[in-house]
């Protein structure tokens, strides 16, 4: 058997989705993602923050499927920001020269206020 | 070229691809590469198997990927990692990354491997397969945890 | 059997036991191990190549070492490990841990090799060679941490 | 190249010496700990801690090297104590079945106390 699709927990604050991925985004859990990210990037205005404190680590299917949203969200005239990677995964949005693409935070709190 | 530390035969599932990299960030830490640059090898490496098994074997779980990890001479760490399908072999200049002016989703894994190794060339086997071999050699570890994550600019 | 998951050849270099048990790990808990068993068979991996380096080949590191991982079919996460060398086979009756209750350095490898693993059984692979193949069945991920990290007493 | 050798601090709190081991204690590190324990524990009344807070994987060769410093610190009158290790490294302890042989606290400050 096999572990089951990747854990991502969603809650509610003050309106502002949050959502937080438990594990590695990498090609494996990227659908998983998505697919979670989907119905929320859909509605009107939506406002989200993915909380990345749980995820050791990313590779470009993850960096892919934010990217895929934050276009949604534009288009859909609402405002996603990110949370609270660790230095690894920063890596890699540096390397994309998506750190300047996306609105990225340290703190949770500070990520769901500027959204 | 000497024996390589380590030669595997994969199945292109991806769930082995979590403990590839964990290996390969591993060994890179024991061939005297500081943490950072470990993990953006494995990264590299990820990125590549990744692309095997999406491109070259179109995600069907049950064909072999090869991988071989050698040390090279050098006073610094030194690496060679050579990864090989049995994928219908492509032109390698179609192998390339977009301009990251144009963001969009995908199009990022070819970049990062450059951008991340010191070489990495493309080539066909033969009439099955391609061939992908990328070197790195620096960044020692030290005791200043100060070392930069990146590799120094061109 | 079907084809393994992962077969590697590494060579007798203790520098390779840091990648492989990483790679274990990760491995393992991508088959639904929960976390502490993941780490528990990395260990015996571990001990068993060192076994491997150590008494059959005598700490010379050029020699070759094979190992694969196999998915077990089960409703409960399940995998097979098979470890060979080419080293002088020995007898299998002289692989045995001591008794614990005689405290001395050495003597644990085989001990914690059987502790973690359902079964593990040494053969030689004919003149030349020894092959171990480790079983283990059960601890599933779950959403509590409070699962025990021993497997349960016989 | 390699990695050079297991870096092993030494620190001396009220006469007890405490050696911290950086890194995995395995078979390619366990000779490096032993022969920096060796002096110590081959003194009269050796009084020691070994501090494994920074040593996050062990295996039986990083625990024979353990009882070895055990039995020649208690020839030499003296006493060892370990503090600080993470549940992994405990697991090996447990299997062995040496968690009662040594003395283990979850602290330096109790192990340096009780030493
Ligand atoms: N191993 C491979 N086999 C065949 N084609 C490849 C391989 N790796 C990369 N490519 C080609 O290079 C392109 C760019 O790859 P990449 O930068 O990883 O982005 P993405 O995989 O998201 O398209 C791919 O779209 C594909 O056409
Ligand atoms: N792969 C092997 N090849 C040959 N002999 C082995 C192997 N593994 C274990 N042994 C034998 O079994 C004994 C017990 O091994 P172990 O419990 O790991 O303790 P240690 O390695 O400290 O002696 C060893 O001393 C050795 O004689």
């Amino acid at each position: 058997m096999s572990t089951d699709g990747l854990q991502v927990n969603i809650d509610d604050r003050d309106g502002v989705a949050v959502l937080s991925p438990v594990g590695d985004v990498d090609m494996n859990a990227s659908p998983d993602l998505r697919a979670r990210l989907k119905p929320i990037v859909s509605k009107d205005n939506p406002r989200l923050v993915i909380d990345l404190s749980q995820v050791p680590y990313m590779d470009s299917s993850g960096v892919a499927t934010l990217v895929e949203a934050m276009k949604l969200v534009r288009n859909h005239k609402g405002s996603l920001a990110l949370c609270c990677m660790n230095d690894r995964v920063r890596g890699i949005f540096e390397i994309a020269r998506l750190d300047q693409y996306f609105s990225i935070h340290d703190s949770l709190d500070d990520a769901v206020e500027q959204v | 070229m000497t024996a390589p530390l380590i030669h595997m035969e994969l199945k292109s599932d991806p769930r082995v691809l979590s403990g590839v990299r964990e290996m390969v960030s591993a060994v890179a830490r024991r061939l005297a590469f500081d943490r950072p640059t470990a993990d953006q090898i494995a990264l590299a490496v990820d990125e590549a198997l990744a692309n095997v098994i999406c491109h070259g074997y179109e995600r069907r779980p049950v064909h072999p990927i090869w991988i071989s990890i050698h040390e090279m001479k050098s006073d610094q760490p030194a690496i060679k990692i050579i990864i090989e399908d049995e994928a219908p072999p492509v032109d390698c200049d179609q192998i390339k990354g977009r301009d990251l002016a144009d963001i969009r989703p995908g199009g990022l894994g070819v970049h990062i491997i450059k951008e991340v190794m010191d070489d990495a060339i493309y080539e066909k086997r033969g009439d099955v397969g391609m061939r992908l071999t990328m070197t790195r050699t620096g960044n020692r570890q030290s005791d200043q945890s100060s070392a930069s994550p990146q590799k120094d600019p061109p």
